[in-house]
């Protein structure tokens, strides 16, 4: 008995299935842009290849990160993957083993007990099925903590869960009854032929005491091939994609291909790679803070790959970058966010099936510009030549105090500077950026650039991590930028500047632009520290909080960002310290709206820890004039 | 046209009932706080362009919503999406998505494409 | 034997005037033109800021009016007035003598005669209304217009009759503008489908929770504001008005049609207030309301010992600031009545 | 509408109007503009109202053309007026009775002025005397000929041949009736029945058998504005005025439209014919225009005038639609073949009778 006619869904399934990723593939490479190209090429013969085998190896079957972040949740999707995983393995080297021959076809292996009902009697064959059963244990304990995500989020411990479209619903179902049709086949199976270990022999021998065991065995091996079939077959339209996707980009990361800011296969990848596990969804704040719910990057994800409208979707973001870090397939959310921002609305949206399994590029509206110049009344700027530029930026002219720190800072490091925008500047071009207008924000760009370079300053000094990002990132400069935060920690480590020590409680806030978006982590704290006692907030670091006033967002009304300021302050001042610090105007002027603890930028706490230039300046006279009189 | 040394002047007057106000209800729709707007002005006074060419966002605001499209699709471009209106704003206008909204909306209508 | 009070007024602050005194044990004589109670408030619907029945607040002085130690003349105006020292007479209309050791003026206002405003064709356009009308109709539960369709476009007149040189009002009614958004929100709440306009040349919400409202206007009921004074008004052949106002915001002319134009009209010193004001010889000011012995602290004192006002006939008031004004005259009665020298 | 409104107003505002013995002074342009409308208003009132109207060969213009264009100065308008005064004082008379609108309010202007600041008064009656020898005296009434037509007009409606009623429908004429500006814009109980709702030219109608046609734009200026007409590139307002009145009344199918004033009925005549050159527009039924008269023309049609002698044939926009439709007989082929002054006899070709 080699042959039953109930393994022919398994059997459309598997092979559709892998006539798709092969054709698929295709289609990635052929998308892939040259250099691209080339580092997959490289990577597939170098240390990439070994690497992505760990990494699939810990990330997408133990799911290493997930288990970190939550275990429960881990746990659940390891021993669906992990546990999925071995049941092929060990089932395809059982049919090896103990099949009438070796080299098999796939059902053989899948199917194993129906064709070889009488197996795993005794000895080595009831060990091998003893532990074939404890894997298939392992993976319905997962299952049945899924099926309970489902209807109860709690379960695992998240607050939310991703919602579903009917194609997800269909797979999932069938996912679901995989497993348990298995393990009820395997039972009437083991029931009729008194056999099978500790899980489907049992539960066999059980229920063959009040069932015909043989007549019901054979309807569950139908429905275990139906449900393996549908799933295969709705795979590549659903979320489940996930599972052989991100194999794919473990490889292309490893092999150093980045999103960029054009969608192209690697953005397209890492879509169909996020297996909408929902832990974007607990990070974000707006979530937890004003109850969105419908915006988050799993939703994003989702959103994409079903090709709908994703513009408001995109827009309503505070781009505060917290879900990057903590996705555990290391998608990077904000650049594809950037990329649907910057494409604006679709065209047409029209959807098909053919579309779900063959997705279009990203139809990118074409834009109806004349092509002339937004900002071509921006005047002529010529100006003096100095060492080191201070760009306070819009928000820090809006934050008087800051501005008024930065210049004594500035003036007591003895620097020859230069306070570019101090008649008030132009836009850095950040938030144009954000808002998806890369075009007009290139104008600006080019504009302070010329502007900076006409200086011939080696150092540029900015106050907001907005403008320090796009500095950094955008701005094709020969010169060193740095945030004030690190100017001044340079000037410290100089013995520039002096200070006194402020025996104050500080509570430090990194701003998202500064921390996660621009990896400046350190020399704030270390500023803090030289002049207070700083105290630690639950939120440290990669984990720290959005103000709520990120220019990133525009879809948010200023109530809701207020909730999110409010609560963002009311944990960062848990421990009742005497000023919560920032590094950034913007995260300065929210704050300061919604708490009664005093709000202060670094470089308003250094400048009222200095020594008054003032007394500096008249002791140092006095001593000249002594020095002067000694010398006569 | 012109004839006799002259033409037939065309008012300055804002004809309500004959303008065009479909911009201004796509921002409506999509942006309630564009309701909220007192005139103050205080977005415009804080405006980098505003400042160094004409250019209120006060002034397209009103007239965005009484139809006089044109003037705004002159002028909307020059906007800097810094935000400072934003925050200088009394009444929380979710300035910055209105100027985007607007933009939006004549991109999508081809008479108007900016 | 107990002190006499007249009170000259019916309405809100001679109600509570009344009530105050009688409280304190004064025989009131209260004299009311009208064959009831209640002054204007008998006008209104609903009050701002909360927007409370006004039947509501009229219970309330029929309330503390309802004392034996008041004689209520309604149906009645004053022919002659008589001082002498602390002495006063008043011989009314019917003939009848009273007599008081104090005379409270409470003879409130008389809203603006809105046809005066010729431009706006009050009277002469079948869909100009005023405030008062317009509140007649809310009472009724329906805003028709006046061939019975109902309205879709409503525009609202502020300042009529108010800060206007040419009627000869300089001040502010201070009343209008509020009235004016309360009347906007409850136009959009009887009639979801309609679009209504106020202009105004200034929004003065001085009063608590006025600003409030007017952000529920424009925030919950999409209520539009147009900065600009309402130059006239004209009739088009489809009986819809054809309004001309200077946007003064976008700093052009406008000109729209409406279906419905409401007048807010204003607050002027009432016919009754200016006869007695010459028959007792008490002073009146610029903008013809009873002229108060200080603006800061005697602003219930008239220029004749004895003779004191409360409420709208001094200048305009909303509801809270006429009781408290009727409630401080009380006050002052009371305090002259204990000093005053036989 | 509610004409009872209207009423009320119009009581608001009554004029006093002189009875009898006028000192008429002509205007400086109608005589080129409508050149019938001042001789049919002599006729009207010595012959059929059997009126003294009284003319005076010395005066002058009274300068409001070069007043309003900013090219006279005030104190010599105002001794130019003084001088007009002065020749009336002589001449016996005491009701002064414009023809212009813009002289009407320039003397009713001055005679205000001098109430307020009676100083300029002093001032302007020195100048005269020193210039001209002369000395004046206030007019005892001043009144628009429209004025005193409004007063007398049922005396005209007596001796109607025809009403404004169209003969094939019996309906009433649809009248617009265009008040100047300088009418009662300025001095609002100056002008019967105010500014806003004017009377003088409603009550001609309604006492004629018309019907009249309350629009939106009815306070709006013909366009006539002195300086916007005056230069030439600066006519594109001028037009634009006008157009913005057609553009109101279409909707109401005015059959004419009736007006006081020197300059409206000029330019609402002829810029309908600019307008079409210019836009292809056409007003009125079939596209035939919208006939516009003077009071004076229309009190004529009324008393059963010939309409070539009233100077009907001067008008840009064809005056015949009104014509057919009062019934009112005439001979297309005499239009351009008047006699000169067919309407006076040869003792009325003196200025004064």
């Amino acid at each position: 008995m080699q042959f039953d006619p109930f393994v022919i869904p398994f059997n459309i399934g598997l092979y559709f299935i892998l006539i798709y990723s092969v054709v698929r593939s295709v289609i990635w490479f052929r998308d892939l842009s040259r250099p691209d190209k080339l580092r997959l090429q490289r990577g597939f013969f170098g240390t990439a290849f070994v690497q992505s085998l760990k990494e699939i190896f810990l990330e997408s079957l133990i799911h290493r990160k997930i288990l970190k972040t939550n275990f429960k949740l881990g746990y659940m999707h390891m021993s669906l993957a992990f546990g999925w995983f071995l049941l092929i393995l060990f089932g395809t080297i059982e049919a090896d083993i103990f099949g009438t021959k070796h080299l098999n076809a796939p059902y053989k292996a899948i199917f194993f007990r129906f064709f070889n009902p009488e197996h795993g009697g005794m000895g080595f064959e009831a060990v091998y099925g003893f532990f074939m059963d404890l894997i298939l244990a392992f993976i319905l304990s997962g299952l049945f903590l899924a099926v309970s995500k489902r209807f109860y989020s709690k379960v695992v411990g998240m607050r939310k869960t991703t919602r579903l479209k009917a194609t997800d619903k269909i797979a999932l179902i069938s996912l679901w009854l995989i497993f348990p049709s298995r393990l009820l086949a395997e039972s009437f199976t083991s029931g009729a032929h008194g056999n099978g270990s500790f899980l489907t022999g049992s539960l066999g021998s059980w229920l063959a005491t009040f069932l015909p065991a043989q007549q019901m065995a054979y309807p569950f091996w139908w429905l275990y091939s139906l449900s393996l079939g549908t799933f295969f077959i709705l795979l590549p339209i659903t979320r489940y994609m996930h599972i052989p996707t991100e194999l794919f980009l473990i490889f292309m990361r490893n092999s150093g291909i980045k999103t960029g800011d054009k969608s192209g296969t690697y953005s397209e990848v890492e879509t169909h790679s996020c297996s909408s596990c929902g832990i974007c969804i607990d990070a974000c704040q707006l979530n937890f803070s004003v109850g969105i719910t419908n915006i988050q990057s799993a939703y994003l994800m989702k959103a994409i790959r079903n090709n709908d409208d994703v513009s408001d979707i995109a827009h309503n973001c505070l781009m505060c970058g917290r879900c990057d870090l903590k996705c555990p397939v290391g998608i990077e959310l904000s650049p594809i966010r950037m990329i649907q921002r910057r494409a604006g609305e679709p065209e047409n949206d029209f959807r098909n099936i053919y579309k779900g399994y063959f997705r279009s590029r990203q139809s990118v509206a074409l834009e109806k510009t004349n092509g002339s110049s937004a900002y071509d009344f921006l005047p002529e700027n010529n100006p003096k030549k100095a060492d080191v530029l201070f760009f306070a930026g819009c928000m820090t002219h809006l934050t008087p105090t800051i501005k008024n720190s930065m210049i004594k800072i500035l003036e007591a490091s003895g620097v020859n500077y230069n306070f570019i925008d101090e008649q008030g500047g132009v836009c850095c071009g950040r938030p144009l950026m954000l808002a998806g207008q890369d075009k007009e924000a290139r104008e600006l760009i080019n504009y302070n650039s010329r502007m900076i370079w006409k200086s011939g300053a080696h150092t540029l000094v900015t106050s907001c991590p907005i403008c320090y990002k796009v500095f950094k990132e955008s701005y094709y400069l020969d010169v060193e930028v740095l945030h004030h935060t690190q100017f001044i920690k340079r000037m410290i480590d100089e013995g520039s500047i002096k200070m006194n020590f402020l025996h104050k409680k500080v509570v430090y806030h990194t701003p998202c632009d500064l921390g996660r978006g621009s990896g400046v982590y350190d020399e704030p704290k270390d500023v803090l520290k030289h002049v207070s006692r700083l105290e630690k907030s639950k939120f440290e670091d990669e984990n720290s909080l959005c103000c709520g006033g990120s220019l990133g967002n525009m879809k948010i009304s200023n109530q809701q960002k207020s909730k999110i300021a409010r609560d963002a302050a009311a944990e960062l001042t848990k421990g009742n310290p005497d000023i919560l610090a920032t590094a950034c105007p913007l995260c300065k002027k929210t704050f300061s709206a919604v708490t009664e603890t005093r709000v202060a930028d670094i470089s308003e706490i250094v400048a009222e820890a200095m020594m008054q230039p003032s007394v500096k300046k008249y002791i140092l006279k006095q001593v000249n004039s002594i020095k002067e009189l000694a010398n006569i | 046209m012109e004839k006799f040394g002259f033409t037939i002047s065309k008012g300055r007057q804002i004809d309500y009932e004959s303008n065009d106000r479909r911009i201004a209800e796509y921002i409506f729709e999509r942006e309630p706080s564009f309701r909220l707007c007192i005139e103050c002005g205080g977005c415009s006074a804080t405006c980098t362009t505003g400042n160094l060419t004409q250019f209120s966002l006060r002034e397209l605001h009103i007239l965005i919503k009484r139809g006089e499209n044109d003037q705004v699709r002159q002028n909307i471009r020059k906007c800097m999406l810094c935000g400072k209106c934003t925050l200088v704003c009394p009444r929380g206008v979710n300035t910055r998505n209105i100027v985007v909204l607007a933009k939006q909306a004549f991109q999508k209508s081809d008479e108007y494409a900016i | 034997m107990s002190k006499q009070v007249i009170v000259i007024g019916g309405g809100v602050a001679g109600l509570e005037a009344a009530g105050q005194l009688s409280k304190a044990g004064i025989e009131v004589s209260l004299i009311e033109k009208e064959n009831k109670t209640g002054g204007h408030l008998n006008d209104w619907y609903k009050l701002f800021p909360d927007r409370r029945n006004s039947s509501e607040v009229k219970e309330y002085l029929d309330g503390i009016t309802h004392h034996d130690g008041i004689k209520l003349l309604t149906n009645t105006t004053i022919e002659k007035f008589n001082s002498n020292k602390s002495h006063f007479s008043i011989i009314t209309n019917e003939g009848k003598e009273l007599t008081a050791d104090a005379v409270v003026v409470a003879t409130g206002f008389d809203l603006f005669k809105s046809a005066r405003k010729e431009e706006y064709g009050y009277g002469i356009y079948d869909n100009v209304i005023t405030s008062t009308d317009l509140e007649e109709m809310f009472r009724k539960g329906k805003i028709v217009l006046s061939n019975g369709n109902v309205p879709k476009t409503i525009g609202i007149v502020h300042c009529v009759g108010s800060r206007d040189e040419k009627v000869g009002n300089l001040y502010c009614s201070k009343l209008c503008c509020v009235t004016a958004v309360k009347q906007a929100i409850e136009l959009r709440e009887h009639l979801p489908e309609s679009k209504v306009f106020c202009f105004y040349m200034d929004m003065r919400m001085g009063g608590a929770f006025y600003e409030e409202l007017y952000r529920e206007a424009q925030e919950k009921w999409g209520v539009n504001f147009i900065r600009g004074k309402v130059s006239e008004a004209g009739e088009a052949i489809d009986n819809k008005l054809i309004i001309k106002v200077e946007d003064t915001l976008a700093g052009r002319p406008l000109k729209m049609e409406v279906d419905l134009l409401v007048l807010m009209a204003g607050m002027e010193m009432s016919e009754g207030g200016k006869k007695i004001s010459k028959m007792c010889g008490l002073n009146t000011g610029e903008n013809r309301f009873f002229a108060v012995a200080d603006h800061h602290y005697g602003s219930n004192r008239s220029n004749i010992k004895g003779v004191f006002y409360a409420g709208t006939c001094t200048a305009p008031m909303n509801i809270t600031e006429t009781i408290s004004h009727a409630r401080a005259a009380v006050s002052e009665v009371m305090d002259y009545l204990k000093n005053v020298r036989k | 509408m509610n004409i009872e409104g209207k009423k009320a107003i119009w009581k608001d505002y009554q004029k006093e109007i002189a009875d009898d013995k006028f000192y008429y002074v002509r205007s400086c342009v109608r005589q080129n503009f409508f050149p019938g409308s001042e001789t049919a208003f002599l006729k009207i009132m010595r012959e059929e109202l059997k009126k003294d109207v009284y003319e005076h060969p010395c005066h002058t213009t009274c300068t409001g053309i070069g007043y309003h264009s900013d090219i006279v100065p005030v104190e010599t308008t105002m001794t130019v007026v003084a001088r007009q005064f002065a020749i009336m004082n002589e001449a016996g008379y005491e009701n002064l009775m414009p023809s212009c609108i813009t002289s009407f309010g320039l003397y009713t202007e001055i005679l205000d002025t001098w109430h307020h600041f009676p100083e300029v008064e002093e001032k302007v009656r020195q100048q005269l005397k020193k210039a001209t020898g002369r000395e004046f005296r206030i007019p005892k009434n001043l009144a628009h000929a429209s004025d005193v037509i409004y007063k007398f007009r049922k005396e005209i409606a007596a001796k109607a041949k025809y009403k404004l009623i169209n003969k094939n429908t019996g309906e009433p004429l649809k009248v617009v009736d265009h008040i100047g500006c300088h009418y009662a814009k300025m001095f609002p109980s100056k002008g019967v029945g105010g500014a806003e709702y004017p009377y003088v030219l409603a009550g001609m109608i309604e006492e004629w058998g018309g019907q009249i046609i309350d629009y939106p734009e009815r306070r709006h200026c013909c366009g006539f504005g002195f300086r916007q007409y005056l230069v030439q590139a600066n006519r594109g307002f001028s037009v634009a005025c006008s157009k913005e009145k057609f553009e109101s009344m279409k909707p109401f199918k005015p059959d004419m439209i009736i007006t006081n004033c020197p300059g409206c009925p000029m330019f609402l005549d002829r810029w309908q014919y600019v307008i079409n050159e210019m836009e292809g527009k056409k007003y009125g039924q079939n596209e035939e225009g919208i006939p516009v008269f003077t009071y004076e023309e229309v009190a004529g049609l009324v008393l059963g005038y010939n309409p070539w002698d009233l100077g009907l044939q001067m008008h840009q926009t064809d005056c015949e639609p009104v014509l057919d439709k009062m019934g009112i007989e005439y001979s297309p082929e005499d239009k351009y073949k008047t006699e000169v002054n067919a309407l006076y006899s040869e003792s009325h070709n003196l200025i004064n009778v």
